[in-house]
């Protein structure tokens, strides 16, 4: 699907307008994926598919080969990869056929931006509430927050490297603040 | 050279930098470092502004944020700024400020006029008048009033310059960079704590810069900056200047105002924030805010020239400028007496200090003596002479007790008078933080007592008012924060040796009475400055029977001026503490609200304006939509096509082609902003049963069904269709403005009421765009989109849904109608939805495909009689009231909304219930929102039956129609009813809502 | 700006929330049972307890979870909070707690 | 009561204004009182004012907890209307006005009301159509209306920025030119001087610890000032009114939250009518000191604090300077809250309860003060004659049971 000529992400529009240290990521396979973390039955399945072991600590990643596993809530993360979505949903389903869970393709309810660099944390400090600080939040941990007024999950991935998910209607307005939060760093000293 | 007031040397400001500025239209220099007020009096300038009531000349009193009087109305044209204190300006070159409120000028104002009617303008004057002719109140009283008002103005455009906002945690926030906030964030930052540190000056330092103290081998100045390299070295230290910490909330939560551009030149300002607001959350804060000293409550104590005491200390040592040349100190303590030492060390005369004490002693008081200057010990001054500044004093000897004194008098000529009436700790945000207060009498002075938070206070605010204290204070406060966010502190350092004068006691002396009874003759004892609150305003209230501190302030608005009082709550506290003859504490003291000091608008919107003040939330193929000249509506936060008129089309015309279009041809919308949730589980179609009003257990796999639903009151909340995915799924919608609600429902009922039901929800809105084709031909155009597909009426009936290819995307079609007729409504993936979009239009071209958009859409809705919640329904609407008793369940045991039907308004037949209206004249388009009657000739308050909800002229009908609630309508179609109007009186019949294909033959095209 | 403590992602700030209204109110098994003044009980009266307090939060912006807090309505002081179906915090003994 | 006018105040300046009387007593409480009214706010002291004036009961007693007027009258945001969409609210808030429109001359004390107009603004589509709606519901209930499209709210208020592109529009607005504000302060001491001139007792600083109650009946309360006893109790206290009614065993359905408003510095005048938008939440006006009062928008949680959350103001201030771009470097002085009682139908209730004797006047959430004295007018009727007055029959307790909402969310959603 991230093939699909016909794909069109949600803020290429105003792509040209990003400063350095920001962009929308081309779009990835993103699987919405509830169930019972208690149940062996459902964690073993998710392992046999993915070779994820699902986090059950809350706002961590765990990261396997094809995908990475986000947490959303006790029952509930976001799976993220490079791969096929539909191939995953399928697989997926598959393997937890008769288990009481939930399996979501929503590889284009969400897009991501990438934001990075020295002002990265100076931007998420004009857009969120949440304590981005490295002494708090780190690689491996992602949070659902608010980003200026959208919703969003910001997950970190490297030393000053962000990655915020947020659903595509207001991809515009998340990409626009964040660009212009980021500009006063951008200026010409 | 035209400061004449500046000292030959000395002081923080830089006096190579000349800086040029104006005042009144008249050209001024002075030098970095500089506020407007040190600069105007460096320049001999003491008159700055009028008074409110009986405008009389107001010059500079404070050096800082307590400033009452001098305020100005600073810069010009867009962004000049009413009411900023001339005592918190930093000089920039080019500044240019005015005297606010006074007319013509300052040095003449006509206003000044009403010191005449003094006499009559007490506290509660206009309570008392102004009610005859009671026509006359509106016509003349109030707009004269209203002319008087407020100082300066607002500028006329908008506002050119960015703020905005930014979020910071840290362990340990520490606000006032005095020596004690030094102290407390070096003690923090030493324990790795990480440390914010605000002060609302340009410098930290506090009163350190308005003194010459030794700190053990380094002076104030180097210990300072020692201070500032060793903080700003540590990576998790944070220092803010000229940021004030304005509000302190609820657990541990402060707001800060960073004036990042105000102290620079226009030129240097471009592109730059002007103004950030720091929202900060602290583990612990510490509160080392200082003190303000309070001025002395004499007769005429307000003439320019009259200045706290540690204010023309800080003229003197900060900013090198000479308040006056001939001073009178006027003291109740003698920590004051240091000014008169300083400013004759500068240059100045001291013509006497005036100490209401009778036995002034200790080691400041020794050092005047021996510097010759006459000490009146016992005195107090009963009276100043002087114009636009003061010119003399009168002193009396105070003769204990006395309401009257009888004293000799004694005129000493002056052109400054220093007073120290004692200091108030700043209290303002330990009191924002709930924290109570108590009072010291022996420091004569409210300190904080009990705390609500997670917070330690230090230096003069609690009550240290030597520098050794605040030092120690600063470390320990800022220590014990550090340990109490789970840091482990450094030993404290030794403490240095300090040069400071041994402090003697202070005598409270709150109001000084004169020849004649205060209140008597044209004397006036000033409270509060800013809003001309004299003690006589005070007697008076008492007298009238206000008690409470609180009914006081009301009264005589005393500390309600833009200061809120700074100089003049405690004074007036004990003021009258004293005409009640209660100790203080017993008369209480006020609430301080935030802010601290008053803060713009533009900062605290941040950038939340314009389309950043609510998400615009925007569909795949919105830019097609701005590209083909669509008109928007804002339906929540979503952007919808309203209507896409052509060229020379009216609104009306565009309708009617599109409606048509739809009903003769196939028309498209855009419907990807409704939500959508995936509901999933064991108990999904049981959970459905609970939610809506309809049944679900037996909805087919791949079949589609509306439902409502209700509130627990039973009355219509969202509606929408929803599909049997699976035997365990279902995929609902939801309205487009009720998707998040919706949710939000679901999962509380899931969560608190239902958690045996085994059921997921995900929402999926925006993985889906839909594009609704519409109309006779429209099974024709997804043929030619899906040649695959099999659309037969047996293969794809009404209310189902079908998964295939449509246009080469992945797609699921569904048959759901909103329109009346045949429709399929394709979902694709978001981002495919353009694509999609645009593979529509293509292939439609030959149908003469019509996009449409909200307006059309209500039309068509509407001749096909369906409700549209929010519309037909108001939060009072129930599923009978709109005649869809078909869709309330008489089979189920129970569902959300049915106990609520049994209730008796709600089982009433009479109530307002959903009808269709056609006018009597068929071009006749009732507005909605017309109320309806059944006497149109009946007398005001007219008996109501009901308002239009919605109406539009049909296309497709040939004439207006109308949807509306009328009670008991469901029994009275055939009836006439009438809409009266402003202008005229609209006759309709009662008819079916259904207006068009009433069987329902068109659905299958 | 409320400090609220989820009880899976920790302290987050009130903008992140919903709130919900009095805790434990319990929606009745069988409403057809209940005469008017009954179900008018469920549906409207509230304690509004001043002082502390057993109410719901929604972490709407982050886990989606419904959990409740004990708060002070008085100093908003927040002595804990807990998830649905827990047993709620003890109160502090200042407040009338068990000691 | 010495009358008060110019001249009696040019009289008083030849005595250096040292013969002004008391504007109302500070009496000890009597064991007994024939009606106590719990609560010496607007609502309270209007209360007891039209009780001894309409009904010519005069042993009454207010009991204020803390300082007469200190409640909700001294935190509102002044304004005064009463177009509301339902008939049952349009009449009451309409006697109200009514009241108001002769109150400085009946209680010879100038509250101030200013009647320069209240704009309610609508910035989408369904608000246009609530507004005319209710523009005609008022019309025929006999209220003044006004339905303005855009340029007539321009030309209303003309820094008003009515542009198209902005975030929420303004698409038109309700005009009601009787409404406008009053000074609240004014109207409190206003009620309590003639009431106490008419015999009524107002005791300050007398806080009600307990309802006494015999079997269904009352016989008084028990105060921080002794016990005191009375056949019938009204109770006017607003965010605390379940408290009170905790003290008598009976619950009610309301929920105090904090209501924030703010006033900006003294500007010389720059907007001469009241602008309200409940889409956005900003009410705004300006004194005559020309402070910019302004209210905020509500806060979710349940709360007795007189303090709200700040994100509330700055989400208003946002919304205000996209109506008023001019207002941008203007500064915020001083904010505060109050605690409002809401009721689920944003309706009050002025009613008997199942207690005999007990009454209580609250629910009046974010609209109180406006309704000042047609509530004090309509619970003085009830107190008296034991039944409601027609205008506040339908404001019962038991619609609650019979689902007889008046909901004043949905259509005229529009508090303040």
């Amino acid at each position: 699907m991230a093939d699909n000529a016909s794909w069109i992400t949600p803020a290429a529009a105003i792509a040209e307008s990003f400063p350095d240290g920001f962009s929308e990521l081309r779009p990835c396979a993103q699987v919405n994926l509830r169930g019972d973390i208690a149940d062996l039955a459902f964690t073993d399945a998710v392992k046999s598919v993915t070779g994820l072991t699902l986090p059950d600590m809350p706002n961590k990643v765990a990261t396997g080969k094809d995908f990475k596993a986000l947490w959303l809530s006790p029952d509930e993360w976001l799976l993220v990869g490079e791969g096929d979505a539909e191939a995953l949903v399928q697989s997926l389903e598959d393997a937890l056929a008769g288990q009481h869970v939930a399996v979501n393709d929503v590889s284009a309810n969400r897009t991501i931006f990438e934001l990075s660099g020295p002002h990265s944390h100076h931007a998420l400090m004009k857009s969120s509430e949440y304590d981005f600080h490295p002494r708090v939040f780190a690689p491996g941990d992602c949070v659902q927050t608010l980003i200026a007024k959208s919703q969003a999950i910001v997950e970190q991935v490297g030393e000053n490297m962000f990655h915020i998910y947020v659903r595509s209607s207001f991809s515009r307005y998340v990409g626009g603040w964040l660009a212009e939060a980021l500009a006063e760093y951008n200026e010409a000293p | 050279m035209t400061q004449h007031f500046r000292t030959a040397s000395g002081g923080r400001i830089d006096r190579k930098k000349a800086i040029n500025f104006t005042f009144n239209g008249q050209k001024y220099i002075g030098y970095e470092g500089d506020t407007l007020a040190s600069a105007l009096l460096a320049n001999g300038v003491h008159l700055l502004g009028r008074s409110f009531k009986y405008h009389r000349p107001r010059g500079i009193v404070a050096a800082g944020a307590e400033e009452p009087n001098s305020m100005v109305q600073l810069g010009e044209g867009a962004t000049t700024e009413p009411n900023i204190r001339a005592t918190q300006i930093s000089l920039y070159e080019g500044l240019t400020a005015r005297s606010v409120n006074v007319w013509p000028t300052v040095e003449f104002d006509i206003s000044a006029i009403n010191g005449l009617f003094a006499k009559i303008m007490t506290a509660g004057f206009y309570n008392k008048t102004f009610m005859w002719p009671r026509a006359m109140w509106m016509k003349l009283y109030e707009p004269v009033i209203r002319r008087a008002a407020g100082w300066g103005k607002a500028p006329t455009t908008g506002d050119p310059d960015i703020y905005d906002h930014m979020h910071l945690h840290v362990e340990v926030m520490v606000v006032g960079g005095g020596p004690a906030g030094l102290m407390a964030a070096l003690a923090a930052g030493r324990a790795r704590a990480r440390v914010l540190l605000v002060d609302e000056q340009g410098e930290f330092g506090g009163s350190l810069l308005s003194k010459k103290r030794q700190i053990g081998a380094k002076d104030e100045m180097a210990w300072i900056a020692d201070m500032l390299a060793e903080l700003e070295a540590m990576p998790d230290v944070t220092l803010l200047s000229r940021s004030t910490a304005f509000g302190y909330y609820d657990h541990n939560y402060l707001c800060v105002l960073e004036q990042k551009t105000d102290h620079l030149p226009a030129a240097e300002r471009k592109g730059k924030v002007r103004q950030r607001v720091w929202h900060v959350r602290a583990g612990q804060v510490v509160l080392a805010t200082g003190a303000h000293e309070r001025p002395l409550v004499f007769a005429d104590n307000d003439r320019p020239g009259i200045m706290l005491a540690s204010s023309v200390q800080t003229y003197v040592n900060r900013y090198g400028v000479l308040p006056g040349k001939k001073m009178v100190l006027f003291t109740n303590n003698d920590a004051a007496y240091e000014t008169a030492i300083d400013l004759q060390a500068a240059g100045g005369d001291i013509v006497a200090i005036v100490d209401s004490r009778a036995e002034p002693s200790g080691e400041l008081v020794e050092a005047v003596r021996a510097l010759d200057i006459e000490i009146l010990a016992g005195y107090a001054i009963t009276g100043t002479r002087g114009g636009k500044r003061v010119e003399s004093v009168q002193v009396r000897a105070i003769q204990k007790g006395a309401k009257v004194y009888t004293s000799a008098a004694r005129r000493i000529d002056c052109d400054l008078v220093a007073m120290s009436g004692g200091w108030s700790p700043v209290v303002h945000l330990f009191s924002q933080s709930q924290g109570q207060l108590e009072y010291d009498e022996e420091k004569a002075c409210f300190l904080p007592g009990t705390k609500r938070q997670a917070q330690q206070v230090a230096g003069a605010l609690a009550g240290e008012f030597t520098l050794k204290e605040c030092l120690a204070g600063g470390y320990k406060a800022g220590a014990d924060a550090a340990r109490a966010t789970g840091f482990t502190p450094k030993r404290k350092p030794a403490a240095p040796e300090i040069d400071e004068p041994a402090l003697g006691g202070i005598e409270p002396f709150w109001v000084v009475p004169g020849a004649r009874p205060i209140g008597e003759g044209m004397a006036k004892h000033f409270v509060d400055l800013q809003n001309d609150t004299t003690a006589a305003d005070i007697e008076l209230a008492v007298r009238e029977g206000f008690e409470s501190v609180e009914h006081i302030k009301r009264y005589t608005l005393t500390g309600f001026g833009t200061d809120q009082g700074k100089t003049s709550n405690i004074n007036a506290l004990a003021i009258l503490s004293g005409i009640l003859d209660k100790p203080i504490p017993k008369v209480g003291t006020t609430t301080f609200r935030p802010p601290y000091t008053p803060v713009s608008y533009g900062a605290l919107a941040g950038r939340n304006l314009g389309d950043w003040s609510d998400p615009v939330r925007v569909t795949s193929i919105h830019d097609w939509h701005v590209e083909n000249g669509a008109l928007f509506e804002n339906v929540g936060q979503w952007k919808r096509p309203w209507y896409f008129p052509k060229t020379g089309e009216t609104m009306q015309d565009a309708l009617n082609r599109e409606c048509l279009a739809v009903r003769n041809g196939v028309g498209v919308l855009d419907a990807s902003t409704l939500g959508k949730i995936d509901i999933r589980g064991p108990d999904a179609a049981e959970f459905l049963n609970r939610i809506y009003t309809n049944a679900w257990a037996k909805l087919g796999i791949r079949r589609v069904r509306y439902g409502l639903m209700c509130h627990e009151d039973g009355m219509v909340f969202d509606d929408g269709t929803t599909a049997r995915l699976a035997e365990d799924r279902f995929l609902m919608t939801t309205t487009t403005g009720g998707a998040a609600g919706v949710l939000d429902w679901l999962e509380e009922y899931l969560q608190t009421e239902w958690p045996e039901l085994r059921v997921y929800c995900t929402s999926v809105t925006e993985q889906w765009a839909a594009v609704s084709i519409t109309g006779p031909t429209a099974g024709a155009l997804l043929k030619k989109l899906a040649p695959e597909m099999d659309l037969s009426p047996e293969s794809f009936p009404f209310l189902s849904f079908k998964e295939g290819v449509v246009a080469g995307i992945d797609a699921r079609i569904f048959r759901i109608s909103f329109t009346g007729e045949l429709t399929y409504e394709i979902n694709v993936p978001w981002a495919c939805g353009l694509a999609l979009w645009e593979a529509v239009m293509a292939a439609g071209a030959e149908f003469d495909i019509t996009p449409y958009g909200t307006e059309s859409m209500h039309i068509l809705r509407a001749e096909k009689g369906f409700i549209i919640v929010g519309q037909e329904t108001d939060g009072t609407t129930t599923p009978q009231d709109l005649g869809m008793d078909w869709i309330v369940s008489k089979k189920k045991p129970d569902f959300i909304g049915k106990r609520s039907y049994n209730r008796s308004d709600t089982a009433r037949a009479d109530r307002k219930q959903l009808v269709g209206l056609l006018t009597e004249a068929p071009d006749e388009v009732l507005p909605e929102g017309a109320q309806l009657v059944f006497d149109a000739n009946a007398p005001k308050p007219m008996p109501m039956m009901g308002h239009v909800t919605s109406s539009y002229y049909s296309a497709t009908l040939g004439r207006s129609i109308a949807l509306a609630l009328v009670k008991g309508g469901h029994e009275k179609k055939g009836q006439k009813i009438f809409a009266p109007l402003l202008d005229r009186t609209v006759t309709a019949e009662i008819v079916d809502p259904v207006f068009y294909d009433k069987e329902g033959e068109r659905l299958n095209g | 700006m409320l400090n609220i403590d989820c009880p899976w992602c920790g302290k987050r700030h009130e903008t992140e929330f919903r709130y919900g209204g009095e805790a434990h109110i319990a929606r009745p098994e069988d409403p057809a049972a209940l005469d008017d003044t009954e179900w008018a009980e469920f549906l409207f009266m509230r304690k509004n307890t001043k002082g502390y307090f057993a109410e719901r939060w929604l972490h709407n912006n982050g886990c989606r979870r419904w959990f409740n807090v004990i708060r002070n309505t008085v100093t908003h002081e927040i002595v804990g909070s807990y998830k649905m179906g827990e047993t709620p915090p003890k109160l502090p003994k200042s407040a009338g707690g068990a000691k | 009561m010495v009358k008060y006018s110019i001249l009696t105040i040019a009289r008083n300046a030849l005595t250096g204004h040292k013969n002004w009387p008391k504007q109302w007593r500070s009496p000890e409480p009597k064991s007994e009182y024939d009606v106590i009214i719990i609560g010496g706010g607007g609502h309270g002291l209007a209360t007891a004012y039209y009780l001894a004036k309409e009904h010519g009961v005069r042993n009454i007693a207010v009991l204020e907890k803390g300082w007469l007027g200190g409640g909700n009258t001294a935190r509102n945001t002044t304004i005064v209307r009463s177009n509301y969409l339902w008939d049952e609210s349009a009449a009451i808030y309409e006697k109200s006005l009514q009241l108001w429109e002769g109150l400085a001359q009946d209680i010879n004390y100038n509250v101030m009301l200013s009647q320069r107009g209240v704009l309610n603004l609508a910035h989408s589509l369904g608000d246009v159509r609530e507004g005319v709606r209710r523009v005609n519901a008022n019309r025929l209930n006999d209220v003044d209306a006004e339905w303005l499209d855009a340029d007539g709210v321009k030309e209303f208020c003309p820094i008003i920025n009515i542009s198209k592109s902005a975030r929420h529009p303004v698409l038109g607005a309700t005009l009601q030119r009787r409404g406008g504000v009053a000074r609240h302060d004014s109207v409190a001491w206003g009620y309590a001087r003639a009431a106490d001139a008419l015999g009524v007792d107002i005791i300050q600083n007398c806080e009600v610890t307990g309802i006494k109650r015999d079997g269904g009946k009352v016989t008084g309360v028990e105060t921080t000032r002794g016990d005191i006893a009375a056949k019938k109790i009204g109770v006017v206290a607003a965010g605390h009114s379940s408290v009170i009614a905790e003290m008598a065993g009976i619950r009610l359905p309301v929920t105090s939250h904090p209501l924030q408003a703010l006033v900006s510095e003294p500007i010389k005048p720059v907007i001469d009518c009241v602008v309200m938008s409940g889409a956005v939440h900003v009410y705004v006006s300006q004194s005559d000191k020309g402070e910019l009062v302004m209210g905020a928008g509500i806060d979710s949680f349940n709360s007795y604090a007189q303090r709200g959350s700040f994100h509330v103001i700055e989400h208003q201030l946002g919304a205000c300077l996209e109506l008023f771009p001019i207002f941008s470097r203007v500064r915020m002085m001083r904010t505060w809250g109050g605690i409002v009682d809401t009721c689920p139908d944003a309706s009050p209730i002025l009613s008997g309860t199942s207690v005999e004797g007990l009454y209580f006047n609250c629910g009046w959430g974010t609209g109180g003060f406006k309704a000042t004295p047609g509530s004090g007018w309509c619970f003085a009727h009830t107190l008296a004659k034991d039944e409601p007055h027609a205008l506040n029959a339908p404001f019962s307790l038991s619609r609650f049971e019979s689902g007889a909402l008046i909901d004043e969310h949905g259509a005229a959603g529009v508090a303040h």
